[in-house]
């Protein structure tokens, strides 16, 4: 029989309001096994550590119950102090009173029943505890970054510049992302490209760094310290080593009809082509599905006029596996899709563009040289309407519900901009709430307004109707004057809402990350621990864990970084004890838990098997403790029961059944 | 049976086989029980007729330790048995050497009681190449019976009579399904929940927990049975509650899901008449329903359908929506 | 709802798995999304933990009604835990359907960390589901006791 | 509960719309063809019933201006759809006053020749496609 020890926790007036917890220790005292029980302010504090490790040692206390919050938060705390105090820390359980109980409980009888139960099901689970020992595993010191954006370059920066090795895997032909395609930045107004294209260059020139554009993640296998990843090297059809960049190849292909991604589809490019200018490396990919060559064996214009001899049409796609101690998933977002917004024509007239459309039309390097000018007639426009939370801030289903950060700080760049370069175009913009928290982020939307005299409309437009002479009519309102505004504009800009790129589903699902609703990976913990994911080694950085801006999201890659520095700076981790063991007294050899186990755990030994009347060689399983990760799926697949998980057996966990169902 | 006996002679003779495994008389003329037969002379006993229902092949687990091959006799549905077994790595495919024992069916001694042919004194008719009517020595002087009536419930619904597994054939086997399968789990389906209750708890009422479903299925082969052992607090005592039965005839159906080859014996062997191969056979037709066709034994590699998934499996509440 | 179901509390246990459900739950709490206090939860390290007899033990000794939530099909800390557990709930309930228990009693959710919201609707939908189906007698005595 | 709050909480019920879900953007507003006609605006008409100001709504000339064309229904990004609550302080009246709810010679009034009749419009978003 154990010697148990309850601990009841007040956390302040968090339990205590609602849980009688006088009572609950006065009951548990009742319990088999329990030998002391008591209760105190605050368990977690320095004290109440302290009186459970004064009560292991003068109660020679086999086991522990703490009643307190959830053990996501502080299971660690207690079992480091049991531990300290010369008890296994696996005899430690918590009763979750706190989150699963006193905060969502009002009537105190309830909920001090319902304590006293979850407390008995710890008891009758630790009743059943043994000692756990925690194994080693190695640290890979190499890091991988998924995603070539700002957020990726920044983390890898940083983790090489602590000195590992760090990989960046860029889906499209160059590294530079989203920041890539602005023209300038919020508050300061910046050239994106000139802050942006340091940073590359800089990542393409550290040694420490290897950068697989046009490349992406196939296979994630592994935990924490020792990943494998098959990262797929889509064919360039150029060979990186020759090449040299010159561009020869993309003025001579002869297909040109291409919509160019990086201009959003707002002109075309070639079939062989770099995506922008200072794109790195600066080695061109061929776009089969488009190139004449691929498609007819006709054409070859560019493997002749390359002088380096560096157009490969042979190329095949290669797979190679790399070893990661660390996966930082930075994947980067997009803007919605605007087909289920019919309201405002974005479908029906090229004149209303996204505010991403605009960056690539206010930057000199794209569709129209930095020349304000509307797509369909390449007129300058003379009324420019920006309509807000296009999308962002919705219940239905045609939108996102939360809001997209950015949109009105970059509204504000855009109108100042347009106002600065183009005097004489009036610029309205629509808003239902200006949000600008930020150093210097609402002096800059005053700016706006008291300098650039925007036009500011408090009120959400209804409908933009295309006229026949090619203007456009903007149905709004204007909430603060109570009357309808209609404008005739000849521009409309959308500040469409942002949404976690499509790809990082899948990628969340290799990595068994955990993904929200909207597709944002989740942290950790939404305060303390932000840019972890629940799963081990696997770190956020940038807008795929949630909307930001460019500085917040640097400021998180560095945080990334220092995390995965943190875990590659350890050379051996210690691994989770609660893992599958088979009884081979029991075990039929039948492989059903082999089948099932991800992990390729457990392998089959011939093994000498005594027991009294029984002494012969039998097949039976062996769990391989260090690739186990304990999800207990070989225990239920086990018909025999030989297969057990250390930390939830079976018996604890009948225990528990029984005890919540006394 | 002659035929049998004899070339089960010379493979002992030839020492190709160092054991026979089959079926010998037992204390009534309608109920032979499997023996292991060591020497030609004990070969005199070996019994090959229409009563031998027993499936051999789980007592090959025992047989693959012994040295030498084991000569072991198995119907058509057998060797689907015998192969699950070897897929799970319980018999050794190596220490046997199986031989296709033809089959017309096998016999009921309950279905020819129920036709009201009481003090049964001896069968004729019985053997493999018999006539198509059995004729039955009782108390109360001869009666007749067609041998499809008094056939086990599983032979109507037989698998086909193909071995699935052997190193050689001896004697004809006919078809002899003329019923679905699922038949009788889906009348039981259709009946109102309350009556399907009633029905269960009727045949699960008369439950002794004599094990021995367990003792003659295949797939139930455990080393050691959860139900006997304390890997969950759950090893056979006095039954403290009603529970208990229900408990254990679903795990017990759990367990063996995707790997009963449903052979039946289950049912064949229970002493109280519980149709427990209903328990299976629902297991399979739901199986065959949400993750297509199965068939345990049929010896493919293919993963069983509880160690597998797809992407796209029916979530659980279709229990619930299909009403 | 009769009156007499009024006053039933039932016992219900919950398993969560301890990647998403059971953060999910801790979600709900922090967010003061209430539910019935007849919920208990377990905590597993996966729903693929949840052996089909724990559940019948539960009901063996009187819970009303049993739940497990794990992570989305897909989102499985173990990469494919949750998929296993599908069919084999799929199969039991299937099961105890045809033995004519209620199919109430029993369910799977997929709850996620970030769903405290949806955790706590399920909650209440599923005491109300079984409130309605009152005390689990049938599961209770599939034996005549004469 | 007074008077007002049980009416507030009748239309929102016959609306089936929560209005707590309102971020007062005034897309309504913004879309709606009788803006101008209406004394009550759609989007006031919302904070209205989060005031319980019913009896407001109800004298109101903007209940028999909405043409129902429920093009703020479509596009309130919230999903607390004004056009539901207009029609569900409407059914209030008509419940309240009975069958003369509104007095045959009341209607010329009403009438504006320059706006698409009511039930035209509605007769339009019913059997469209």
């Amino acid at each position: 029989m154990q010697r148990i020890g309850v601990f009841v926790c007040h956390c302040g007036s968090n339990i205590a309001a609602t849980v009688d917890v006088k009572k609950v220790v006065e009951l548990v005292r009742m319990e088999p096994g329990v030998v002391w029980a008591e209760d105190y302010p605050y368990m977690c504090s320095e004290a109440g550590q302290s009186r459970i490790a004064e009560a292991i040692r003068t109660q020679k206390l086999t086991g522990v119950v703490v009643c307190s919050c959830s053990p996501r938060m502080h299971e660690a705390t207690f079992r480091k102090c049991a531990e300290r105090s010369g008890l296994n820390p696996y005899m430690v359980e918590i009763a979750n009173i706190r989150e699963h109980c006193s905060w969502i409980h009002k009537n105190t009888e309830e909920a001090t029943e319902k304590a006293v139960i979850l407390a008995r099901a710890a008891i009758a689970k630790v009743n059943l505890n043994t000692p756990l020992q925690a194994g080693e595993s190695r640290v890979t010191k190499r890091a991988l970054v998924i995603g070539g954006g700002i957020a990726g370059i920044q983390t890898a920066l940083d983790i090489a510049d602590a000195g590992y090795e760090v990989d960046i895997v860029e889906k499209t032909p160059s590294i530079g992302g989203r920041m890539s395609q602005l023209d300038k930045t919020f508050p300061t107004l910046d050239c994106s490209a000139c802050i942006l294209t340091p940073k590359m260059v800089e990542a393409s020139a550290n040694e420490k760094i290897t950068l697989y554009t046009y490349s992406e993640v196939e296979k994630v296998s592994g935990f924490v310290g020792d990943f494998t990843v098959d990262i797929r090297k889509k064919a360039r059809s150029v060979d990186m080593s020759k090449c040299t960049g010159c561009g020869v190849c993309q003025e001579k292909c002869p297909s040109r009809k291409t919509p160019n991604e990086f201009n959003r589809g707002l002109n075309t490019r070639s079939a062989i082509y770099t995506p922008f200018a200072q794109a790195i490396p600066n080695v061109p990919v061929i776009d089969r599905e488009h190139c004449i060559k691929f498609q007819t064996g006709k054409c070859g214009v560019c493997a002749k006029v390359c002088q380096a001899g560096a157009i490969d049409y042979e190329q095949k796609d290669e797979i190679i596996t790399r070893k990661y101690g660390a996966i930082v998933v930075a994947t980067g977002f997009d803007m919605i899709k605007l087909d289920k917004y019919g309201e405002y024509a974005y479908e029906q007239s090229p004149d209303v563009i996204t505010s991403l459309e605009l960056e690539r039309i206010m930057n000199a390097a794209g569709p129209t040289k930095g020349h304000l000018e509307r797509m369909s007639d390449h007129r300058p426009p003379k009324n420019i309407v920006f309509i807000q939370c296009v999308g962002s801030r919705c219940a239905d289903e045609r939108g996102k519900s939360y809001c997209s950060k950015i949109c009105c700080m970059y509204t504000a760049k855009h109108a100042m901009l347009i106002r600065d370069k183009y005097p004489d175009v009036n610029v309205t913009v629509f808003y239902i709430d200006v949000r600008t928290p930020g150093k210097n982020f609402d002096e800059f939307y005053r700016r706006a307004v008291e300098e650039y005299h925007v036009n500011y409309i408090k009120g959400q437009v209804g409908k933009v109707t295309p006229q026949p002479d090619g203007t456009l009519l903007v149905h709004g309102v204007d909430l603060l004057d109570n009357h309808q505004v209609k404008i005739e504009a000849d521009m409309v800009v959308l500040a469409a809402a942002i949404e976690p790129n499509p790809d990082v589903r899948k990628i969340a699902t290799m990595l068994t990350a955990s993904i929200d609703t909207n597709n944002f990976l989740t942290e950790a913990h939404p305060k303390l621990r932000p840019v972890e994911s629940p799963t081990a080694g696997i770190f956020l950085s940038g807008v795929c864990q949630g909307p930001k801006d460019i500085p917040e999201t640097v400021s998180q890659a560095g945080a990334a970084a220092v995390k995965v520095i943190g875990l590659l700076a350890k050379d051996k981790l210690l691994t989770n004890p609660c893992t599958a063991k088979a009884d081979v007294l029991a075990c039929n050899g039948c492989s059903a838990c082999a089948n099932v186990c991800p992990y390729g755990a457990i392998s089959y030994e011939d093994q000498e098997v005594r027991a009294p009347g029984v002494r012969e060689i039998r097949r039976v399983a062996v769990v391989n403790s260090a690739l186990c990760q304990g999800c207990g799926a070989c225990t239920v697949a086990c018909p025999s029961g030989a297969m057990d998980l250390q930390g939830f057996s079976n018996r604890q966990m009948i225990a528990e059944v029984d005890a919540i169902c006394r | 049976m002659q035929e049998l006996r004899k070339r089960a002679g010379e493979l002992l003779a030839d020492g190709t086989v160092a054991r026979v495994l089959a079926w010998r008389a037992g204390d009534l003329p309608y109920n032979p029980e499997p023996a292991f037969f060591e020497t030609e002379a004990e070969l005199e006993h070996l019994v090959y007729d229409g009563f031998c229902g027993a499936n051999l092949s789980k007592l090959m687990i025992e047989a693959s330790k012994l040295e030498g091959k084991t000569l072991v006799c198995l119907k058509p549905c057998d060797t689907y048995s015998f192969n699950q077994l070897v897929k799970e790595h319980r018999v050794d495919r190596e220490k046997a050497y199986i031989i296709g024992v033809g089959c017309r069916g096998k016999l009921d001694i309950e279905k020819i009681r129920r036709q009201g042919i009481r003090g049964i004194e001896a069968v004729e008719g019985a053997e493999l190449d018999g006539p198509e009517e059995l004729t039955i020595r009782t108390f109360s002087g001869e009666k007749k019976c067609a041998y499809r009536d008094a056939m086990l419930e599983r032979c109507h619904v037989c698998k086909g009579k193909e071995h699935m597994a052997y190193d050689e054939l001896l004697g004809e086997s006919r078809d002899t399904k003329d019923a679905e399968r699922f038949a009788e789990v889906e009348a039981i389906e259709r009946m109102p929940a309350k009556e399907r209750f009633a029905y269960f708890q009727k045949e699960l009422s008369k439950c002794i927990r004599c094990n021995a479903c367990r003792n003659a299925c295949p797939a139930c082969s455990c080393r050691k049975c959860v139900f006997d052992s304390t890997k969950f607090d759950s090893e056979q005592k006095a039954n403290v509650d009603s529970f208990e039965e229900k408990m254990f005839h679903i795990i017990r159906a759990f367990h063996v899901a995707g790997r009963c080859t449903d052979c039946g014996e289950c049912s064949r062997v229970c002493p109280q008449g519980i149709p427990l191969h209903l328990f299976n056979r629902k297991f399979i037709k739901d199986i065959n329903t949400f993750y297509g066709e199965y068939q345990a034994g049929t010896g493919s590699d293919e993963k069983a359908p509880l160690t597998n998934y797809t992407l796209e499996d029916a979530e659980p509440s279709v229990v619930r929506e299909r009403g | 709802m009769s009156i007499a179901n009024e006053s039933f509390r039932p016992k219900i246990v919950a398993f969560c798995c301890n990647w998403c459900s059971y953060a999910g739950a801790d979600l709900a709490g922090s967010s003061r999304l209430s539910y019935p206090a007849d919920v208990k939860i377990i905590r597993v390290p996966c729903s693929c933990r949840v052996n089909p007899m724990f559940i019948l033990r539960a009901f063996e000794r009187g819970a009303d009604g049993v739940i497990l939530c794990g992570c989305h099909p897909g989102d499985c800390h173990y990469t494919t835990g949750n998929y296993y557990t599908r069919r084999r709930m799929t199969l039991l309930f299937s099961m105890l359907d045809f033995l004519g228990v209620e199919n109430g009693r029993t369910r799977v959710e997929w709850v996620s960390a970030a769903e405290g919201v949806k955790f706590s609707a399920t909650m209440n939908e599923f005491v109300e589901t079984i409130r309605a189906l009152g005390p689990n007698v049938r599961l209770g005595d599939l034996r005549c006791r004469s | 509960m007074t008077k007002a709050e049980k009416q507030a909480e009748e239309i929102r019920e016959i609306s089936g719309s929560d209005p707590w879900k309102c971020m007062k953007c005034g897309k309504c507003s913004a879309s709606c063809p009788s803006y101008d006609e209406m004394d009550i605006k759609p989007h006031q008409f919302v904070s209205y019933i989060l005031q319980d100001n019913v009896e407001a709504l109800a004298q109101s000339r903007s209940l028999w201006k909405c043409l129902s064309c429920f093009a703020c229904v479509e596009r309130c990004p919230r999903d607390v759809q004004p056009g539901r609550l207009v029609d569900a302080a409407r059914q209030l009246v008509v419940r309240q006053r009975g069958q003369d709810y509104l007095k045959a010679d009341e209607i010329p009034e009403l009438l504006d020749p320059e706006l698409p009749q009511q039930l035209l419009v509605s007769a339009f978003r019913r059997y469209r496609r």
